[in-house]
């Protein structure tokens, strides 16, 4: 057990921090919010530079090997800086599917792209009756003369408006087992048939879209995995994107604290700082135990997938914490912050508020999550002792 | 015991229902109780809904016929308020008829209830409440805006904010400083001053649920020493004791139901993984839980309208929960619909997707701040301390 | 709607009180939980005397026609006392189940008897797969030569080892709605092939029992109501129930909450008392919020029940609410007594704990009472209005 | 970062688990956790294991060789706690080896040392701490028994509360007043005195959950001087600064663990309605929701473990988590199992028909007063002021 990040991850996240705070202003933040990409061009052209696009990838794609843990650092910073950019949607869920699954051609054209900070992909999956598990996928990808034809209607995918590739989730057999029949297609984003709509969400970044699919025409070479058996990488991508979520969501909830805390000393009413009363210290308690908990177990499960271990629990564990800790943490902070944490343009806590509910939904809410716990409870086995009986308890 | 109501009253509710039903459009939902998007359509609706109200004396339904009301008991009052709150409706003129109209009631002299009272009761005008400042929120003695004596005008220098959404008031309700004194409470004086006097400005506070709340700028702005409402210094102890009433508010629960009824036609609609909503056992569940949480705080506030009506024989009013229960239930209930919407949830209102037009988002991020008429932390030191008689830190 | 008791409840309240003080002390209630009776015979005929198992009925069966609504101001009298007796099981549950339902011959006999105080009832319902619902009746009754022979195990019988008849809710006949095919019987507790075991639960009085009939031979003529149509009045007999245990929890949460205050004013520590703290502030509050919203719940559940309206739902929500309250009030009273609270022996916070955890489950749990109320949602509709489509929401 | 073991740190793991496993009694349960029920051959049981366990060094693991112990680690010590805590084992002399032992290590003279610490590291003694006094509950230092030297004695005069369940203590570890002195905590110092003194006298008090508690009465005890550890009147910073180490306790997550996969183990074999309880969404969603709640505390536990073990490096424990997080789960876990085992939950130990032989029912009862080592309401100032500098009240 060490509780500690190596000195290679304190680097990076004191380069990050340095750089976001410097880089990553409050008013870009809001810039970005009210513009329709969902991102800063110029600042994803220079975390390409710094390396964050490709670092995750082994060297001969353009990476430096990072691991899923490394990343995790990254998305705390990231999610204190309110830094919205494409990189989970490009990096973390297509990007690393496409490392796993890919074929070679595939991943010698793809990822070196992505690393360069040259292409921005999307993973559409979700649809209008919106589910996490291979029981949601409706799209159809029927063959046909050496391609496949697309259709239907994906929602909430984030950044579809500005990629250049989907990596489209569809249905090519129906079977009595829903992850039977799944396939993954790269289509291209300007590919005729193709439409977008932007959603209008509560967060300005993070751009969601509706993505219609009507009779869209695939090559079959691109084809990612086997044809019948995306899911599983699907189901993979989730989690890793799961567990990135939790890590900005923790770094966020870590800003929002230290917020709080500042406020809680320095507001004074009744001629002393609020913070001095225990109804605003328990909020800050709370806060505290929410943040520093959502850290732990969200390392934990990036830990267990870097290390190809077992993850399955510690995932779903730490996303099912990780959102309620999140939704709380806020809803503490913003009872310490009373009208100045409610108005837009007064601070940044508004802006976590949204975007920490957001993150909560989105790659499994609690519900999901906490079933999946669930489903890991039903095979616990009880071991017992085996020393002789003693009747303690008649 | 009796928990029924006399035919009068019941006469009573139906008359102001049926008004407001026939009023009301159809594809009306939550006009203008505070959850209202920006419209100037709808703000100009809610007037003249007021002015028809007014029509009919349900604006003030409690003053005195001479100064515009019907002279109602407290129990038909409550009526009036609930059947507003089953709409989730509210006058625009909520500062004129509950809040700064009792004091003037109270403590106004005759000419100035005979001048400003009846355009409130007619709903012909609009009032503004300016208490908050940068210094003074729950500390509300820390008031700072000045108020001067000279001749036969007072002077005003200073600034209000998270004033209320009224986009163009009559007249301004505020406490200001009058003296300094130990304590700060001793200072402070109200008045009610015409919004159009020169060196008035104001600008818009954007709030986290796209609420609009206002700040307001007094630049030597001189006022007639009519406007003066009660004694001089003795403006928080006024405005305390007709503030009284506020904290009970009957629109409430029954605002809570009706979006509980919309929100549950949703969960009777709506699909996920094939299986309508309400069949979900854990929906289920939530929805029983909020409607009971709604009929507890339904009881606790007719609890204090009643106990309010019989102060004359049993005393002041010992301790009304129903501001307590509103907001300890409104923040649980808006997270558990916000989960059970799951995706859809971050959807706001314009988005063909959003679940009820994007109100259980608004609602929810209303949420994040109840504090009018004081922090929940504040109403908490009230209960302690005055209606448990807890005893206080030396 | 009027919150206060009648002057008649004020006198029975008042009366109760100083009754039950003066002759249901601590030490009683001591020795009631060490004994093997679960209630004080000596205590019982005194009841009787004063009419408080009689009052309920009818003039010509002893009784003064007493509401259940004035019921419930004596079981908040008995709850604050902590009395245990059989009164729920033969005046409640099966006092009045016979008068609504039982033949003029059966309640000739056994009312008068009831209210002398000369005869106690138990109502033999659950079984080993406890249910509050007709499908958890499963115990047998088959006719035979002009009566019925019973087979089964009920548990959690409350008070059979002390009664001279228990009313057994049998199953007749098999059907698609369980419902259909339930039977009331009267058997007398001597009856050859009864046995019973006093149940070992946390509570010391409230005795309850496994009780299992074997074969046990039932005269037609004891027969309650009418054959297979035995659920109704059974199910009304466990709303009636359930609503004198939510008095019964709500009087004890008000002693609970007198004695919590009293503690937190008097307990000193770092010389000051204890109640100066917002932490024990909080404590505090969060009492009085769950026993005041108890009562009215409760009351207002009574009420309709006496009234002969539909209270299904009142009484739903009064159960469901009042299971929860009375968990959190006693949780809260810890939180504020600390150690001393826990000491079995000094003071009786930890019987009202033990007791009010029983009642908590007794007759309906909290999550069997939510499930009616979600049924009830079921049925809600929603009325919209009329006027004209305005567009508020493009 | 790392969240697994080292292979010798896992070889000790598979040690201590061993052992236990092989020396538990089959139908063991949850043995002296505070939760065993009063029974001499169960004490003799736990004494025994004791004794076994010190043969191995197991009892002290962290003291030195030459005082018993095997000079471990604080990651190890960990591990041996955890091991006991899978099997919601403690030891008897809990206060010797982690309490008392501590403070004597830190300020006994050498001879204190090695007069007192071997026979706990051997598991041989039996100690109890006696801190707590009616009027010295939280607060601590308000201490009254008298302790005043008489030439080469000490004379101890008062009485003390709440002291642990050990039947036959051979040592009592006593805060005692030696001087009045204002601040109050300047005048306490600690003994380490035989329980056989003439003039100490002891009776049980009954507790909620069935356990003994103990007071004690001194009059005019008379006990060398050498019974005095560390300096006259530094008894409360020493018993503090000596005490930080009891409030994370890895046993508590570990044997929460333990409780849960037992509970899981009786919902896959209890059937409610005819399907088994494990079946029921909402209880598997209460499942989900504890597994989560005890994996977070035992990160939570483990940090702490860690961060103890980084003082020399990173300076004083910053904040421990782990007690607030024990305190906020066990009180909501044990209610939502007793919620399960509805009717059931009420049946204690003895009962054929009680849950997991009532061990549900006795932690619910014991979770009304979690206050061991203080109260919740000190743990938040301490958390407060602490590790977050909250400011303090004027």
């Amino acid at each position: 057990m060490d509780f500690a990040l190596s000195e290679e991850q304190e680097m990076l996240k004191k380069m990050a921090r340095e750089f976001l705070e410097r880089a990553c202003t409050e008013s870009l933040v809001r810039e970005v919010e009210r513009g329709d990409k969902g991102y800063s061009p110029e600042l994803w052209r220079k975390i390409a530079e710094l390396g964050w696009t490709g670092m995750v990838f082994p060297e001969k794609y353009g990476g430096t090997e990072s691991s899923l843990l490394d990343m995790a650092v990254l998305y705390e910073e990231m999610g204190r800086a309110m830094f919205a950019s494409p990189h989970l949607s490009t990096v973390i869920l297509c990007g690393l599917l496409i490392l796993e699954t890919g074929s070679e051609q595939q991943k010698a054209e793809l990822l070196p792209k992505i690393a360069k900070g040259d292409l921005v992909l999307a993973l559409a999956l979700t649809e209008l009756d919106p589910s996490w598990d291979a029981s949601g996928v409706t799209t159809r990808a029927t063959p046909n003369k050496g391609a496949y034809i697309i259709s239907g209607t994906k929602l909430f995918v984030h950044d579809a408006h500005v990629a250049d590739r989907l990596l489209c989730v569809t249905r090519t057999r129906d079977s009595a087992e829903p992850a039977d029949g799944v396939t993954l297609f790269l289509v291209d984003a300007r590919s005729p048939g193709l439409s977008y709509t932007l959603l209008k969400t509560m967060v300005g970044d993070n751009k969601q879209c509706e993505v219609v699919f009507d009779k869209v025409r695939v090559p079959a070479e691109n084809m990612v995995g086997q044809l019948h058996k995306g899911w599983a990488p699907a189901a993979s991508a989730i989690q890793r994107g799961a567990v990135m979520l939790c890590a900005e969501m923790a770094g966020a909830g870590q800003r929002v604290l230290e917020l709080t805390l500042d406020y809680a000393k320095t507001r004074v009413q009744f001629d002393q700082p609020i913070g001095v009363h225990q109804h605003v210290q328990e909020h800050c308690i709370q806060l505290l135990a929410s943040v520093d908990s959502s850290r732990w177990v969200t390392y934990q499960a990036a830990w267990k997938l870097s290390q190809d271990l077992p993850g399955d629990m510690e995932v779903a564990m730490a996303k099912a914490w990780t959102n309620e800790a999140n939704e709380h943490a806020c809803w503490r902070a913003h009872q310490v912050f009373g009208g100045v944490g409610y108005t837009s343009e007064i601070g940044v806590l508004p802006i976590y508020s949204r975007r920490g509910r957001a993150a909560q939904s989105y790659l499994g809410d609690t519900a999901y999550w906490r079933k999946k716990v669930a489903g890991g409870i039903d095979g616990w086995v009880l071991e017992m002792p085996k020393g002789k009986p003693m009747g303690f308890w008649q | 015991m009796n928990f029924g109501f006399t035919e009068g009253q019941e006469k009573l509710r139906k008359e102001v229902h049926d008004f407001i039903v026939n009023e009301l459009p159809e594809d009306y939902r939550g006009v203008f109780f505070g959850v209202t998007p920006h419209n100037e359509e709808c703000a100009a609706f809610s007037k003249e809904l007021q002015r028809k109200a007014g029509e009919k004396g349900w604006i003030a339904a409690g003053w005195p016929k001479e100064y515009g009301g019907l002279g109602l008991g407290e129990m038909e009052r409550g009526i009036v308020r609930e059947e507003l709150g089953r709409w989730v409706l509210n006058w625009p003129n909520y500062v004129g008829s509950e809040i700064a109209g009792p004091a003037v009631l109270m403590f106004g002299t005759e000419e100035q209830k005979k001048k400003f009272l009846p355009p409130v009761a007619q709903g012909k005008v609009q009032w503004d409440q300016l208490f908050t400042e940068p210094n003074a929120g729950s500390d509300e003695a820390n008031i700072q805006l000045r108020a001067v004596a000279d001749g036969d005008y007072f002077v005003f220098n200073g600034q209000k904010m998270f004033v209320g959404e009224i986009y163009e008031p009559d007249y301004l309700y505020i406490l200001a400083r009058t003296a300094d004194t130990t304590p700060k409470h001793r200072g402070l004086t109200l008045f009610l001053v015409p919004a159009n006097l020169s060196g008035i400005s104001s600008r818009p506070l954007e709030c986290l649920s796209g609420q609009t709340k206002r700040e307001f700028f007094f630049d030597d702005v001189r006022a007639s020493k009519e406007c003066m409402i009660g004694e001089l210094n003795r403006g928080f102890y006024n405005a305390m004791a007709s503030l009284q009433l506020e904290r009970s508010f009957l629109g409430n629960p029954a605002s809570d139901k009706r979006d509980l009824e919309e929100f549950i036609q949703y969960c009777k609609e709506t699909k996920r993984n094939g299986k309508p909503l309400i069949e979900n056992p854990e929906v289920r569940d939530a929805l029983a839980r909020m409607a009971v949480e709604i009929e507890v705080n339904r009881l606790a506030s007719w609890r204090t309208v009643w106990r309010v009506g019989e102060q004359e024989k049993m005393g002041p009013l010992d301790y009304d929960l129903s501001t307590f229960f509103r907001r300890t239930f409104t923040t649980s209930r808006c997270k558990a619909m916000m989960d059970i919407m799951g995706l859809h949830g971050q959807l706001r209102t314009g988005s063909k997707w959003a679940p009820l037009a994007g109100a259980v988002l608004r609602k929810w991020l209303r949420a994040r701040s109840l504090h009018a008429g004081g922090t929940t932390e504040i109403l908490k030191v009230v209960l302690a301390e005055r209606s448990l008689s807890l005893p206080r830190k030396r």
